[in-house]
């Protein structure tokens, strides 16, 4: 009550690189979607959130098979039996990938990576040499299914520097439409790949299909060259850069005091 | 949730979907044939179809009568394991009153375009058509090599309709559609299409459908419109709602035999009536009551909920 | 309860074409055999016979996708509702073709057939020339599936005449493994194909995979001259050839007062 | 029904079916996941087994720790979106205390793979993988032209396991499976394989499977064995029956990550406890006490019964 006295407009002071201030930048992502594929964490309270402000009917689609879930609680993981209770279907996995994901159903997959590279292409199996690799990471799961075939892919980053942004992946997982037209032009997937990278320094758009990525919104506080000099490659920044906006007071508000009360996900 | 409605009547939902020339696959593998959508079809007068339904039976004859069809993409051109298909027979066999493009699979054929076409695959594989004459007659049907060392296998090409049509015993507003007896593949058919019409026995509260989400063959986002129309698979039936009208079905066999018949059959219970509930009335309480069932309940699962832990 | 005083083993005369004779013969095939692929009509009456005689735990898979029916009235065609209510299990098509049929889990399919050849290829899609046929026939249905997959296949004619039984089929719907192995010697599947052919007249066996039908059994009545002359090629004949056993009184019996009482598909 | 009964007990099911050397599926997304079996496998020390799991969490690391692995077909190493699986990983970096095998692919190309066993088809193609490393680090994701002019696919090869188990909430005596909440790829990993071995909550009537068909995922045909195992996933999860032990999952890591630790954990929970029963209450109520669930029924449908005609 005290926070919407304040007024929805009122801008948060919380920390560009806390949950709910990437949260509130990936919820922004999300006006005019339908449906996105997404684990739980970040993803469940950047969605969680516009459902509650921007847009109303964004649904969820798990990997796990579930669509249109109304949990109870907050669901640990995407095959959470919360998010099963009152769901309005439940898939096979053979549905869920082949005819829901593959066949286009989805508009925006949200994922993480060790590495993204600047074209968007994703590392999330190792590092180091393929053979003896220094840290073996989850590796494919879905990612590389839905690259190619979701609308446009969302990646959140919790680290913004040169490991994690480097001038060559270590090992592609989920390449970018622009690996797959190196391989065959004809072989371009659907998707347009990566469209956004939200780090804990500044949002990196591709607005290109076979294009690169470049600094959109810097994060306030910091300067289009801290977010260059901590990105593994020279990357352009774009000519309408501009700052990003904060998460509002209610916002904040609403990840703390109705979407992760037990603070779960939020950090 | 704050999804869109999609309930909308019959005939709204076929003007707004279906177009002259358009590729259609109306599914219902003997079970929940949509006789009342193909019906409305034949009512708005639309031509040029090419017509996918792994069974073509009376539908199909009486869809290819009035003159809606060009092409017909099937796996068995008969009524059940029994009577011919009289309409179909005629135009293959004597191009009367006007010839029939055939495209013709088996039934996994014809399964596995859907699935292709549901899961945005070019073709998949199938163990039939080795020494079979139905490549010859279907130049569609191809052969790829093993990347893994074995023999050749056929493969089918994906089958992509413009609009899938499917009866099914529910829906809730939003178009999550449930349906249990035999589901065939109308699944695959639905995900296959750009555009699927739901036609169903009840139009129910969202909390009906999410009580049991398993049940869902179709969600919500795989559907463009639900019509509410309950007996709108006869003279086939719903499992659990009515059974299959078996004497309609010798009827037909007369009716087929005879174009002009057929036409008379046409003019009397599609034409002429406006709708779905209008032909159940003209059907009459007395013959509903031949294909009525009695209960047989399932017994309900447990889906459980969280214990809030205070 | 006066055919059982006649003993068990007591032989019908009922005539050799008709649907008792054939049933009859056809469930005798089903000895030691777990599960049958049949449309309905007279291949359901051999399995609901030879569940009452001499295989208590025959079950029928139907294309339907219903397994382990438990009918409480007799079903007209494989989508009947009483089929599927009490049944042990409905599947999609998908998994009926994919994994219970392609799989090789169903040990006989039961099938028919306008046209036999002496290798047991079968033709169930035209007579007459491919683009102007005489007759347009229903086509293949889920045959040419059953024909590969199925451990054997057993075919019931109801003519046994040079135009049911030629010397070249108008079209081969569902091949022979001969075909098959005409085609490409790789592609043989793994079924054995037509292993019984039973007629109005005589029982035509096929024991070798890639060999040819032989005159096995003679109808009541019927010479062996009967059989080869009715038949559309220069059919051999089996060293052991015999006269095709009768059905006996509690066969008939149990068919017309038990399985079929309606008559339905006696004929 | 005179069908086969095929209720037997745990241990008698894992020694009549899994060999030294054999390639096992254990499925189960995130539900249902088969523990119980697992730990049988451990007990019985069965070695040498390509283990297939699309997400080989805790699941895997014990068996892998406990030496039943020699090679890993999987789609996803970790627990979760979360945590490690130090055991794994320990051997894929350091050899330590062994090498471990690993082949794999993504999530759909191991669902692809199951299909494809399933199906009995040589291989299934998928729109992932076009510009990937994956292919070049593991050359069973191979590459077809399109016989219909399109772009090359790849393709990902049928996976045909000797053996899957996986764990269900119900099975009658003689084999028909019913499962529902999250179904993964049983049904698939379950047709791939040449045997079956299904742990079920429960062990029920034919009469309450037959009540509804739609439910079952795997017909007594696809069956060898049938092991009732209340309480047979746990730590994971039964849908209605109890829920995931989220705490169990958070202590994991730190055992996990101690090799020494996670022997003693073997031995502790696996060697020194006969069976699941023993594991249950070796557990304790009071643990038990924050998985339980509250009863959410789903709502009936109608399979509807035959009106006899007098």
């Amino acid at each position: 009550m005290t926070s919407q006295a304040l007024g929805a407009e009122a801008l948060s002071d919380v920390a560009p690189s806390s949950t709910e201030f990437l949260a509130a930048v990936a919820a922004r992502h999300l006006v005019g979607k339908q449906r996105v594929f997404a684990g739980v964490g970040l993803p469940t309270l950047a969605v969680d959130l516009a459902r509650r402000t921007t847009n109303p009917d964004v649904e969820l689609v798990y990997e796990s098979g579930i669509c249109g879930a109304q949990p109870e609680g907050l669901a640990e993981g995407i095959a959470d039996s919360v998010l099963v209770s009152g769901a309005a279907a439940v898939l096979g996995m053979p549905a869920l990938f082949g005819y829901v994901l593959q066949r286009g159903h989805v508009d925006v997959g949200f994922l993480g990576a060790a590495q993204v590279d600047r074209w968007g292409s994703l590392n999330t199996s190792l590092i180091g040499n393929w053979d003896t690799p220094t840290a073996r990471l989850p590796g494919a799961g879905g990612a590389a299914e839905i690259m190619p075939n979701a609308g446009e892919c969302v990646v959140v980053l919790r680290r913004h520097d040169p490991g994690a942004l480097p001038a060559e992946l270590d090992f592609c997982t989920s390449p970018s439409p622009v690996r797959a037209h190196a391989e065959d032009p004809r072989m371009v997937p659907p998707g347009h790949g990566v469209s956004t990278v939200i780090t804990p320094m500044a949002v990196l758009r591709r607005p290109d299909k076979l294009g690169e990525l470049v600094v959109s919104e810097v994060h306030p506080g910091l300067t289009v060259d801290d977010v260059r000099g901590a990105t593994g490659w020279d990357i352009p920044v774009a000519d309408d850069v501009r700052e990003t906006g904060r998460p509002t007071v209610e916002e904040v508000r609403l990840l703390r005091e109705e979407i992760d009360t037990v603070r779960l996900y939020l950090r | 949730m704050p999804s869109a409605d999609k309930v909308t009547d019959m005939a709204s939902a076929v003007a707004a979907h279906v177009e002259d020339g358009m590729t259609v696959a109306l599914e219902g593998f003997g079970h929940l044939i949509p006789f009342a959508a193909g019906h409305e079809i034949i009512r708005q007068a639309i031509t040029g179809l090419t017509f996918c339904r792994m069974t073509p039976d009376l539908l199909a004859d009486q869809m290819i009568a009035a003159g809606c069809v060009r092409r017909l993409v099937a796996s068995f051109f008969a009524s059940g394991s029994a009577g011919s298909l009289h309409e179909v027979r005629r135009r293959v066999e004597h191009a009367d009153p006007a010839p029939l493009e055939v495209e013709e699979y088996s039934h996994y054929g014809m399964v596995c375009r859907y699935q292709a076409g549901a899961s945005g695959v070019p073709f998949l594989p199938l163990r039939s058509y080795a020494g079979s004459d139905l490549p010859r007659l279907n130049p569609m049907i191809r052969k790829v090599a093993d990347p893994y060392g074995g023999p050749d296998i056929y493969v089918v090409p994906a089958l992509r309709p413009d609009v899938t049509i499917v009866h099914a015993q529910r829906a809730d507003r939003s178009g999550n559609v449930q349906m249990w007896g035999i589901t065939g593949a109308q699944q695959e058919a639905a995900y296959a299409a750009r555009t699927v019409i739901a036609t169903v026995e009840e139009v129910v509260d969202e909390d009906v459908v999410r009580s049991d989400p398993n049940r869902t063959v179709l969600p919500s986002h795989a559907v463009a419109a639900v019509v509410e129309c309950p007996g709108g698979a006869h003279p086939s039936y719903s499992q659990g709602h009515y059974d299959r009208d078996n004497a309609f079905y010798r009827e037909w066999t007369p009716i087929s035999r005879d174009r002009d018949a057929l036409l008379r059959w046409l003019d009397e219970w599609v034409h002429q009536v406006p709708d779905r509930q209008a032909y159940l009335e003209k059907l009459g309480a007395e013959r509903w009551e031949t294909v009525r069932v009695a209960p047989r309940p399932s017994q309900p699962v447990d889906f459980g909920r969280r214990q809030v832990i205070a």
